[in-house]
């Protein structure tokens, strides 16, 4: 069962595995497929956004089409390329650090990865179907609800439906998080990605049912004729910018959060040495997501809050430097004194420390509300928010990948490839970026389709142009590197790092189910402790036994793919209330399964102990 | 644990909702959702909040709302969430057709609730003209309430669902943990209308 | 063997009376809620003034969740200290989301 | 190790030549050649809370340079493992006490100015200008004085003036750089701020929230004057004699012409009508719509076919396209309509 043996299978068998799996290893290889695919469409919108603004007035595309442009770009990026490459991290190592079987719900779980999917692939059918949304990722209203043609409904429908997912995915890692570690692992021997799993998890929960309202709301308006955010019945549109936000502000804490725990986890295993201050780490992780609800209207001081709220949301905005700060020296002081190897994993963690230093210092200066005046909605929050998320998240995804793919397909991404993809990348990134902080403040705006002659911006948006096709490079390289590597790639056994904590424990690929024996944690970072003690592997926590797995099945794809004929029907019923058939057949396809699956007793199945000895040695 | 022991338990164990690992995570992940379910709501009261003086000419919830019917209500949800209880004390005790009666009862009342409910929404529509497109109050009126009644719905079928499903075969391991969870449901769609009975209804009249 | 037995039964029978016990407090829980209903719909039908009721009938709402969280969903009991961190959480967000759409929507 | 320190020094120099090439901007446009009160008062924030960040990152920058230098791993000690330190309280308080410090300097600065900005103290007292954003121009609205103008505001230097704002469709952001930070205006709730130009000049305003296809052309400009020369700005605009007729013959016919198919749109004088721009000084525009040169040509062009010049106006499909001699007439109408002598270049050539 295992995927070395699903590769000898014919590619039905393999599609079919794919489309049933419950296993939270194949997931995560769908999620890092489904998000590495929405990443280079994301990118490749944002090539266009730049060649857009290589010259002053330039026609490459038009206005209308420009605006589809970069609210594709960004919602692309947030939603459906860095989140889900987030949860392919997640579900590939939470399992395995914290010494599980499997996650608590498997089905949820694969549930969550199908509407994921086809929320996505609802959102950009729009291109096909007359046009993309056009009014931002943020969806401001009124501008949202009045726009003609079905854009923005593929948006709210899009979005609502991949949400519904990723809050699924949150509440299993939480619950995985506390039912399913082994024994002895404690809280607080965590590895600090788990770590950071459970807070993102944390933040999930209660963020995006703010953004499933708010949508909800913009449904009703567009499609239903409700008046929320319709100044004519009455409604009001910063109802809309708070909802969004009360979401939004803490999402860019879920995207930073994972990155962060990877980077924590990276600087420990090549400095071969523990965490720094792995208290106050963790107490930093729950500071920031704590805080982090707490500061969402700094994107709305210029909305007209009034200077008592915008006072007090800028302190508490600034706040967020001090646990965030705590963090970045403790990784400097776990690299003091450490036996520090760079390789491409290390590489983009070391470049990390700067980039994300300047990302953030930024954002604390875009918090000071009296400057932000200045700031807002100019290139300097472009530059900021590139900053923390390309140089942070996107940084912490590459790490996190060139980290983990030996333990997720057993085999080491090639180097210099890898350190190519790094220097063009990195060098890109900062051509791209470091001069939008002025662009903004000279009198840029963001979301221009156009900028004038003779305003002074020219050179600096082509030497941003001229980064971004450094990005493109490096992304293509990188691409190269995955599938050379796929081809040629020498197999590796278990631990190729010297790694310190459980999943370097287990072969690698692991086997289907994790662990033959549950292993006995003793301490933090348990696999670096049995090695100190001259010891190879774990200690067993429990003698050979049976293992119960669960089952696979088609429900949770069947019940996305219902949602998926669903959005359409809602879609389109305003042209023709016939579609609303096809709302009916949706709901009904998921409803249907949802029945099927709780109605049919779904009990798993035993593996049994004589079948796990068949050669599973490290 | 074997299926046999989870489908045909010999000893029913003190609580049965959480003796197995499924049971353990299924009533964790549920609270967690009401957790976010807490969040959800929560938006839909603010927007409610914010918007219960844009009338737009329209009705006002004064001229609106008697307290009358939302009184029977309440007692109706209310006293739902006690005859709930009493099904989850019979379950403990491995009492499995009084379990199915009190649940039996709990979604009579609910269901009454439900018709109430239909019939209040039916009369400000015919009646007082009062819809959904009338103004943003009343937009942000039927979709708060009515989130809370699709709650009510969706509650009433999931609970009709496990009653139909296990009606032959009785308490097991397997299904406790899913009886358990309903009924956590249950209350927290009490908890939310205890809420939208005092500010929608009560502070709306006064 | 019959010890164990034993030992079950007057375990069994000490949960047994334990959840009267508990049954009973619930029933009280009952009949305060239904108390605090019909003193918050009177209040209002009294006509009495509005900045002496409204806060009357938030603290009477509250009261009445807690007991339902406590009484009726046992959140006080073992096992339940996460599920109370969340919905502490839930709440804390919620309250700000309210007090946020209340205060700074109009201006 | 060399070459990764270099490769990000070419990278600053490259960045900090191109800055220097470019100035600090385009004058009356760039945030930090302030001329303006509240630009004044934003870019002080701005260098305080940037050389606060300058000093982390240079603290941030020096420990970690040391420690990539001095702890990277040797040929030959691949397998040293070094002490497994678990932390250091001293160390940890300093790095959380100090922050709090360096942000309690940026916050009081911070709040000061914020308040500072949004006073209103004098309010009744001041120049109180209605702005009114719309897809996709500006539109202002001198209640007391009675005078309607859009597109450009004419305002005394020297002179607070307060602005109540308020959008007539969809979210937009009036942001004159130069002058001021940002404010957005709302279909529900009017905003205020106040500018108070501290030299005369056109400053170039721009809208700062999209609001559709043409939210980058939607630009707009302050013309500060001096305090007499505005006084003879409004005598001159509430004096506009609307039975005038123009010069030449043309332009009497192109009078006609607008007034039949675009009166209903667009006002000349102090009337309320504002679906679109009032027109009464458009003689004296700086631009065309906003981004556009003010030449014969361009109007006649704007006349025919606004789509070209602006994609998604409110205008295209609304009226009766005149042929392209009657456009021409309407130009040549259009653009005699100079009833003040105080215009743009007034206000630029005093500096
Ligand atoms: C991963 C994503 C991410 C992260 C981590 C952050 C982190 C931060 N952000 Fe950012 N932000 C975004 C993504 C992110 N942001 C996005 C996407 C937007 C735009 C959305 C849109 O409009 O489309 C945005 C916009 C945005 C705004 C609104 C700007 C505007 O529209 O006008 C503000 C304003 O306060 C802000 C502030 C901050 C702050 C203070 C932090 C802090 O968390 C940063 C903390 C880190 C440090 C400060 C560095 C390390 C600390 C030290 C070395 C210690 C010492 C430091 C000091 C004493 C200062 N951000
Ligand atoms: C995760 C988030 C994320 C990421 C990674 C990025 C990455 C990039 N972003 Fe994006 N961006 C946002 C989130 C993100 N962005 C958001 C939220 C907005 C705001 C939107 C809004 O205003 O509503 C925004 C807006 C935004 C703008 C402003 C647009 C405007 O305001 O008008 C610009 C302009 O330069 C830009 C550029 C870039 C570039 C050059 C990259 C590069 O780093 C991209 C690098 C990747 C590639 C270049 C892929 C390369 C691959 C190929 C080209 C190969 C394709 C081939 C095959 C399919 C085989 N982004
Ligand atoms: C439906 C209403 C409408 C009608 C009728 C109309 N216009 Fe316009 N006009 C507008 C709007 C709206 C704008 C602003 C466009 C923009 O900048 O986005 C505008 C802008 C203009 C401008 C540029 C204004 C400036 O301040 O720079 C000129 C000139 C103009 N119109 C001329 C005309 C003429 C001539 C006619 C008649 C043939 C006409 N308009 C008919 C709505 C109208
Ligand atoms: Cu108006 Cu952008
Ligand atoms: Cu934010």
């Amino acid at each position: 069962m295992s995927t070395t043996i699903a590769q000898n299978k014919g590619f039905g068998a393999t599609l079919w595995d794919y489309l049933t799996t419950v296993d939270h290893k194949k997931i995560a290889i769908l999620y890092l497929i489904g998000g590495g695919f929405f990443f280079l469409l994301g990118g490749l919108e944002a090539m266009a956004i730049r060649i857009q603004l290589i010259k002053p007035e330039n026609d490459f595309v038009s206005a209308g089409f420009y605006n589809e442009l970069l609210t594709m770009h960004g919602t692309t990026m947030i939603f459906l390329a860095a989140m889900p490459l987030i949860f392919a991290l997640l579900n590939a190592v939470v399992p395995l650090q914290i010494g599980a079987r499997d996650v608590a719900f498997p089905f949820l779980n694969s549930l969550g990865f199908w509407l994921f999917l086809f929320g996505g692939i609802l959102l950009n059918c729009s291109w096909f179907l007359g046009g993309a949304p056009d009014a931002g990722w943020t969806a401001y209203a009124p501008l949202s609800t009045t726009q003609p043609g079905h854009g923005v409904d593929f948006y709210v429908l899009g979005l609502q439906i991949s949400g519904a997912g990723t809050l699924m995915g949150g509440i299993n890692f939480l619950v995985t998080i506390v039912n399913m570690r082994a024994p002895g692992m404690t809280y607080m021997r965590m590895p600090l990605f788990t770590w950071t799993a459970f807070v993102t998890s944390a933040l999930i929960l209660f963020a995006f049912p703010a953004l499933t309202v708010g949508l909800f709301l913009m449904m009703f308006d567009r499609l239903f004729g409700s008046g929320f955010f319709d100044a004519n019945m009455g409604g009001n549109s910063v109802i809309w910018e708070h909802l969004f936000w009360i979401f939004g502000h803490p999402e860019v804490y879920i995207l930073i959060l994972p990155a962060f725990g990877v980077f924590s986890d990276v600087f420990s295993t090549f400095s071969k040495k523990r965490l720094f201050g792995y208290t106050a780490m963790v107490f930093a992780t729950v500071l920031i997501g704590f805080l982090g609800f707490m500061v969402w209207a700094h994107h709305m001081f210029t909305v007209g809050l009034g200077p008592a709220a915008n006072s007090i949301f800028a302190v508490a905005t600034m706040a967020i430097a001090v646990p965030t700060g705590i963090k970045i020296f403790n990784w400097l002081f776990t690299l003091w004194g450490g036996n520090i190897k760079i390789n491409s994993a290390m590489l983009w963690s070391l470049a990390f420390i700067p980039s994300f230093t300047i990302g953030g210092m930024t954002g604390v200066m875009l918090a000071a509300a009296a400057a932000d005046y200045q700031f807002h909605d100019t290139y300097f929050v472009v530059a900021h928010f590139h900053y923390v998320i390309v140089g942070g998240v996107v940084f912490g995804i590459f790490a996190g990948l060139h980290y983990w793919w030996p333990k997720m397909f057993g085999k080491i991404l090639d180097e210099t490839l890898g350190k190519i993809t790094f220097w063009t990348f990195f060098i890109g990134f900062h051509l791209t970026f470091f001069i939008q902080h002025f662009l903004g403040l000279m009198g840029m705006p963001r979301r221009y389709w156009v900028y004038l002659t003779d305003q002074g911006l020219n050179t600096g948006n082509l030497i941003s142009t001229i980064g971004a096709f450094f990005m493109a490079i490096g992304a293509i390289v990188f691409l190269y590197n995955v599938i050379i590597t796929s081809i040629k790639g020498e197999k590796v056994g278990g631990d190729p790092w010297d790694g310190r904590t459980l999943e370097w424990s287990i072969p690698s690929p692991p086997p289907h189910y994790n662990f033959k024996q549950l292993p006995l944690v003793r301490g933090l970072d348990p696999l670096w402790i049995e090695k100190t003690e001259g010891r190879k592997g774990m200690t067993p926590a429990e003698p050979v036994g049976d293992i119960h797995m669960p089952n696979p099945t088609i429900l949770p794809f069947v019940m996305s793919f219902g949602l998926f004929i669903a959005g359409f029907g809602f879609i389109y019923q305003v042209d023709d209330a016939s579609w609303l058939s096809a709302v009916f057949i949706g709901m009904g396809i998921c409803l249907g399964a949802m029945f099927v699956r709780s109605v049919k007793d779904d009990h798993g199945h035993h593996i049994h102990k004589e079948d796990l000895d068949k050669g599973d040695g490290l | 644990m074997s299926h046999e022991d989870i489908l045909n338990p010999k000893v029913m164990p003190e609580e049965p909702e959480k003796a197995t690992l499924e049971g353990k995570n299924k009533f964790l992940g549920f609270w967690f959702f009401l957790g976010g379910e807490t969040v959800l709501f929560a938006s839909l009261f603010g927007t409610y909040l914010a918007l219960k003086n844009s009338n737009n000419g329209g009705p006002t919830s004064e001229e609106l709302f008697g307290l009358e019917l939302v009184f029977i209500m309440t007692m109706l949800l209310l006293t739902s969430s006690l005859t709930s209880v009493y099904a989850m004390y019979h379950m403990k005790n491995n009492e499995f057709k009084k379990m199915q009666i009190w649940l039996g009862i709990t979604v009579l009342l609910g269901l009454t609730f439900l018709g109430l409910e239909i019939y209040e929404f039916y009369e400000y529509i015919v009646h007082d003209g009062f819809t959904f497109r009338s103004s943003a109050f009343g937009s942000a009126f039927y979709t708060l309430v009515g989130f809370h009644g699709g709650h009510v719905l969706f509650g009433l079928l999931w609970i009709i669902t496990l009653m139909a499903r296990n009606a032959k075969r009785g308490l097991n391991l397997y299904n406790a943990p899913k009886f358990y969870i309903a009924s956590l449901y249950w209350h927290f769609i009490d908890v939310v209308w205890v809420f939208i009975f005092t500010v929608v209804y009560l502070m709306g009249v006064i | 063997m019959a010890e164990n037995t034993n030992s079950i039964n007057t375990e069994l029978d000490y949960h047994k009376k334990k959840k009267k016990e508990e049954m009973k407090q619930q029933v009280i829980t009952f009949a305060l809620m239904i108390a605090f209903t019909i003193i918050a719909f009177t209040m209002v039908v009294s006509g009495l003034d509005k900045l002496f009721i409204i806060p009357i009938l938030l603290v009477l709402a509250i009261v009445q969740v807690i007991f339902q969280l406590y009484y009726f969903m046992h959140m006080s009991h073992k096992g339940h200290e996460l599920p109370a961190v969340m919905m502490y959480g839930g709440f804390a967000v919620a309250f700000l989301t309210v007090l946020t759409l209340l205060v700074l929507v109009w201006w | 190790m060399k070459g990764w320190m270099g490769k990000v020094r070419a990278l600053f120099w490259l960045s900090i030549l191109s800055i220097v090439l470019s100035g600090c901007g385009k004058e009356n446009l760039s945030a930090f050649l302030p001329k303006g009160y509240g630009a004044q008062v934003s870019l002080d924030i701005i260098f305080i809370s940037l050389a606060v960040m300058v000093f982390v990152f240079i603290v941030v920058m020096i420990i970690y340079t040391f420690v990539l230098v001095k702890f990277r791993q040797k040929k030959g000690q691949e397998d040293f493992v070094p002490k497994q330190t678990e932390g250091n309280k001293a160390l940890e308080v300093v790095w959380t006490v100090i922050p709090i410090l360096l942000l309690i300097i940026i916050a009081v600065p911070t709040i000061a100015a914020t308040y500072d900005l949004a006073d209103e103290s004098d309010k009744a007292d001041s120049l109180n200008i209605s702005v009114t954003g719309n897809q996709y121009w500006w539109h202002f609205n001198y209640g007391e004085e009675e005078i309607q103008t859009s597109q450009d505001m004419y305002i005394p230097v020297g002179e607070k003036v307060y602005l109540n704002m308020m959008s007539s469709d969809v979210l937009h952001s009036f942001w004159v750089p130069s002058i001021s930070g940002k404010m957005d205006t709302n279909p529900e709730n009017e905003n205020t701020m106040y500018i108070e130009a501290l030299e005369e000049g056109v400053y170039w305003g721009k809208c700062a929230e999209l609001c559709g296809p043409s939210h980058s052309l939607m630009d707009f400009k302050i013309v500060a004057v001096s305090p007499e020369e505005y006084q003879q700005w409004v005598e001159d605009m509430q004096n506009v004699d609307l039975e005038a007729t123009p010069e030449t013959a043309s332009a009497q016919e192109g009078q006609a012409i607008f007034e039949n198919s675009c009166l209903g749109c667009h006002a000349i004088g102090s009337s309320p009508t504002a679906v679109g721009p009032n027109l009464t000084n458009f003689g004296d525009r700086t631009k065309l719509a906003g981004v556009e040169d003010l030449t014969h040509e361009n109007v006649v062009n704007w006349i025919l076919n606004p789509e070209k010049m602006k994609p998604g106006n409110k205008m295209t499909g609304n009226y009766t396209v005149p042929s392209e001699e009657e456009a021409e007439k309407i130009a040549d109408y259009l653009l005699q309509l100079k009833p003040s002598d105080v215009t743009p270049e007034t206000a630029s050539s005093n500096n």
